[in-house]
């Protein structure tokens, strides 16, 4: 199978769906004559024109809003979002245009509409550049919410949500776009609320989702050295959250780690935790641990950063402790 | 920025009609619903239009049928007009299942696809973004429809205005804006929230046009609206529209009508000008409304709107398991099955 | 002791601290001649004159923003939210500037600023007025966030708020304006991050914060009556938490119910389970229950809008299954 | 809204001199920057002024010690010029614990308090309403600081510029907010994104002053902002001044010069009018400066800045427990006792 980037997989997504469904279009801060911000829509300007590839100005409610006019009325907009760090500045829009209008009209419109960018931290961008949203965002009722953490999902998932009918956030990861990872050339889907079992275990389950996925596997690979083989669940998509897959994976470890990217307070992590409780208590041999980013603004030093990160070392720290090996 | 030439409508006498029509039963709808109001029958947040009136009969009237409307929570004027039958407002008031949304969005939310009213939306200047984006998809397509976006004059100061009014200036998206100046915004007077209070004159930082007329004349709103409606259809061209009138309400139904932000003389100096008044004796004096003729259609919108309270009553309430309905939309599996 | 309103509680705790304190003000939207929207700044304007009580356009955003400049260079803003649906539109400044220029600045300048007003739903206001932000400030370190169920409460906390040096968000209840309690004639505080436990018992505990303080109430009342004597813990503050104080009466009752107004995914009260299970994991006899607002916007039909919230049957049923009792 | 009558600082050899120490200063520091970032001793995003320095040096030349200044996240400038010694500043950016907010913000997030630099801030348009609320807060307090607010032209169309400048028009703040307009956000030309391109006519609408300079000129900048300030100070006039500029580095150190949005010959075309070279001639044409002097200043300022390298490269690592502090401020006991 080809070896691709998680940038070029997101590429050929959307590349793919604008040619197969003209009401598909791209907006967004600097994603037309620049390429994107990060490349990730790069040549789409020169391949499908300058009404369907959108340079806005810097007005993330403006543009989030008119992308949610536009789905109402039938186009299928994709609307970028530089990070998600500036998507708080859309978020009403998000929140009470695109998530709810469907309930609010009584079912007659549907919002159709892709919000994408990075979200997270990339490396040393200080407070404001690096904040993962996938708990504020899972926690409202009328949107999916995904987080693919390798090319082969993001392009399946990314596809998916071009072609789902609903509001779609669509978390990537800045540091994951030169990732690579096998990515077939007929086309495929990754259906949106799936988990994705990442590698298999008997000794604890890891469930994470993201830029996560990635660092979960290296903690596993070490472990492994140990003799200690886990379960990485991939959630995948955080809402609506694939409960059947967590509570498969830790009936069978009887303990779990949740690993996620943001904060932990009313964190991803903590739904995780609950889901856990609810379905595996009987099951459960120690209290599930988290793993997050310091309960902090990000720091830009590079040590505090890292500190600050969640990590392998932090991972095996906490599998270690879920089975009480030290 | 200059308006351009008038088109001025002909003098038409079904047309006058329909005018008068539109007024009248906005005022007589919203006058029951402030009854039922009191009597527990609706709830909630409930802001009634009346004084306004002729600002949704003018502007809609130059409207086609697949032209978008879209306006904030002060929506039963401009559904009533749009053509959403009173029984399916006054349902959706009333909080049934036979609402124009069956009871889940209430006075502030109604929305209705047959005619293209796309809501009712409560967060003050958020649909002025979605209405930019309706011009949008309109010019995407190649369509000659407009879009009307109808706010208070309070949304001239939201962040979420000026950004979608800079894309609308810079793309040429044809969308009319029309400000519903009636002076306050709950209890702020527009000369306390707005560093300007020409509003239409923000046109021009965003390179549009801009332009005034008097809400209480309703010919007069038609005839500017009818302008803006075909600069944006014919050359795709925007325009912010204030139109100056008065509410001769309380902001919504916990708020008194007078003697707090405003004065009980200002209220009645407005009410000098009352939109239906004005051109009931308009249309006297042209000699084309009789008395009879009034009290006629009078009578016949009381009826309507009987009608309506009647068949609200007795719509049953939203069945519980529709709770969890429409918050999702099932994607048709055929989207999903490939290429 | 004298009985009055949590309005009156709340207006006592703002004028008290105007009169302590010239570099208090209060400014948003109607606060002034309208005397508040929900009449909480009732007489404030008289009193103060209209620099210290200012009335805004209505732009969330700017206003919030202006606040946290102004409290950078020495005012005490206190900074209304008509609701706290409106707030979103503010959250950038809530979030990126409010709670991050203290570590940004590397410790130079601090945010003392209250940001105040109804959270959560109050009667038919359908779905864009009637939401809950409590998991999604809470989320935020650099921030505290408050939410008193009491007239006692309620002054107490605010006056700690106005006091506190950092960036404070208080969460009122708009359908608790008009309830009443005791609340003494003398000045006192309630301090910020100690929870309360309002009733005591052994059967289970009842974890809640805000408005549903009432609601939990209401059903230990019921409960007793069949002989059923459960702890509520009235946490008040969501952030800081006081772990504590969940840990003792869990570790006491073994059970537990996490009662909250929001919705369920990454709500506030899956941080309360992770906190449980984390420090109470042996002494739990059963999964720790949730009740909540239906995973919907919320609906405006009157029969449907009661469905959607959570209330006191609701929890009772919760308090017995987490008993095994149904 | 015409500006009022000018009054032209008198020339002035010590002023001159500064004006042009404090932008070779800048440029100065920012190329060893630029090398630093190449060698990996800086991360993140890091956003130079290369090119724009005639616009901190001119505008902040009209202030005093005690007024307040807030800015972008392109802040090493201005920073500079305000008074941050270059050691803080490049320890900041190298993430040491001698850093001006010791390691916790890099290249975007410059504070001092000690010098009222209310910061480098990293979302667009956000510090606008900071500066709104600052100078409110002078208003307040009765004084007659002036805050200063520095942003890039695509700043005009944010909301939060929008909001703001409303307030401050209303209100009559003691705010000049400045636009460096270097013709470009990121990759956008101003045109591309504002449906006007006379920025400063956006003042209109909030009624404030609005007003222009050509920002390669640093005696003009000067001129102008004395007036704008002046207008600030003694009648609480706010202005929005927008100053002509160019970049002639890539939006951040990830952004290569030109060849993408823009052109090289646009590029070469702009540094014919660098600020430095221009105001050195003009110093030259009027004998305030000689060769010898030129030499020596620069001399100085790039031993100053190889200064503030080694004093960085040698600082340490902010210690790990720093991690957990200034997320909250401890509220004085005292505070907490009672009335
Ligand atoms: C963002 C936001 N802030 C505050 C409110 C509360 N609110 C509802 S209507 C209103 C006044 C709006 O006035 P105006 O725009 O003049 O419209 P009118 O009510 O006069 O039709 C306010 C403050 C809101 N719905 N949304
Ligand atoms: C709200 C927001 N959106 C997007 C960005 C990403 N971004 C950072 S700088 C920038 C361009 C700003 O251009 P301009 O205001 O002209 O300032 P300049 O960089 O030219 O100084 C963009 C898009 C951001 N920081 N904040
Ligand atoms: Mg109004
Ligand atoms: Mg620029």
């Amino acid at each position: 199978m080809p070896v691709i980037t998680y940038r070029d997989a997101l590429h050929d997504a959307l590349r793919e769906e604008m040619q197969r469904d003209d009401r598909v279009f791209l907006m967004g801060e600097e994603v037309a004559e620049y390429n994107g911000a990060y490349k990730v829509s790069k040549g789409l300007l020169a391949e499908f024109g300058e009404m369907r590839v959108v340079d806005t100005p810097i007005t993330e409610l403006g543009f989030a809003g008119l992308g949610v006019g536009a789905a109402m009325v039938g186009l299928r907009p994709i609307i970028e979002f530089m990070t998600w760090n500036f998507a708080l500045l859309a978020l009403d829009q998000v929140v009470n245009s695109a998530a709810k209008t469907l309930y609010m009209s009584g079912g007659q419109y549907n919002v159709p509409i892709v919000f994408r960018g990075p979200n997270g931290a990339a490396l040393q961008l200080s407070a404001q550049h690096s904040q993962s949203w996938e708990s504020w965002l899972a926690h409202i009722p009328g949107l999916k919410v995904v987080t693919p953490g390798t090319p082969y999902d993001a392009k399946g998932l990314l596809k998916s949500a071009i072609r789902d009918d609903n509001p779609v956030c669509f978390l990537e990861g800045e540091m994951l776009y030169n990732t690579k990872g096998e990515v077939p050339d007929e086309e495929y889907l990754v259906p949106i609320g799936k988990a994705d079992l990442k590698r298999e275990g008997d000794a604890c389950s890891i469930i994470t989702n993201g830029k996560m996925v990635l660092t979960a596997m290296q903690a596993a690979d070490q472990l492994a050295r140990d003799g200690i083989h886990v379960d990485v669940v991939d959630l995948r998509t955080v809402r609506p959250m694939d409960v059947e897959a967590i509570a498969r994976s830790v009936q069978k470890t009887n303990r779990a780690v949740v690993l996620e990217e943001g904060w932990e307070i009313a964190g991803i992590g903590a739904q995780v935790v609950d889901y856990i409780q609810r379905d595996c208590f009987d099951w459960l041999d120690a209290p599930v641990v988290r793993v997050h980013q310091a309960d902090v603004p990000m720091p830009y030093a590079k040590n505090l950063e890292r500190a600050a990160k969640p990590d392998v070392p932090k991972t095996i720290a906490a599998v270690r402790k879920v089975m009480y090996l030290d | 920025m200059a308006t351009k030439k008038k088109s001025t409508p002909k003098s038409d006498a079904a047309l006058d009609r329909k005018l008068l029509h539109d007024m009248l039963l906005q005022r007589r709808f919203e006058e029951r619903a402030a009854e039922a109001y009191a009597l527990g029958k609706i709830g909630g947040f409930c802001h009634l239009y009346i004084g306004q009136e002729a600002v949704s009969a003018g502007t809609q009237s130059a409207l086609r049928p697949d032209d978008y409307v879209i306006t904030t929570y002060r929506d039963h004027g401009q559904a009533l007009v749009r053509g959403i039958a009173p029984r399916a407002v006054m349902a959706e008031l009333f909080g049934r299942v036979d609402g124009c949304v069956h009871g889940k969005g209430g006075s502030m939310h109604m929305f209705d696809r047959n005619v293209n009213f796309l809501g009712g939306h409560g967060i003050v200047g958020a649909h002025v973004p979605l209405a930019t984006g309706v011009g949008f998809a309109i010019k995407y397509r190649g369509g000659d429809q407009v879009c009307v976006c109808y706010m208070g004059e309070s949304v001239v100061n939201t962040g979420a205005f000026h950004e979608a009014l800079n894309m609308a200036g810079l793309w040429k998206l044809p969308v009319v804006y029309v400000i519903e100046n009636n002076r306050y915004g709950m209890g702020t007077a527009v000369e306390r929230a707005s560093a300007i209070t020409d509003l239409f004159k923000r046109a021009e930082a965003y390179n549009i046009v801009g332009a005034e007329v008097d809400g209480q004349d309703v010919l007069a709103v038609r005839e500017t609206m009818t302008e803006a409606v075909d600069r944006a259809r014919t050359e795709q061209v925007p325009t912010l529209l204030e139109v100056r009138t008065f509410r001769y309400v309380g902001h919504s139904m916990s708020d008194a009508a007078s003697g707090t932000y405003r004065s009980k003389a200002e209220l009645e100096e407005s009410e000098k000008r009352d939109p239906i008044v004005l051109f009931r004796r308009h249309l006297q004096e042209i000699g084309a409304l009789t008395d009879a003729e009034y009290q006629k259609l009078d009578d016949e919108l009381r009826a309507a709107v009987q009608d309506a309270w009647d068949f609200a009553d007795q719509s049953p309430e939203p069945p519980l398991e529709t709770l969890f309905e429409d918050v999702l939309v099932e994607t048709p599996s055929d989207a999903m099955a490939g290429v």
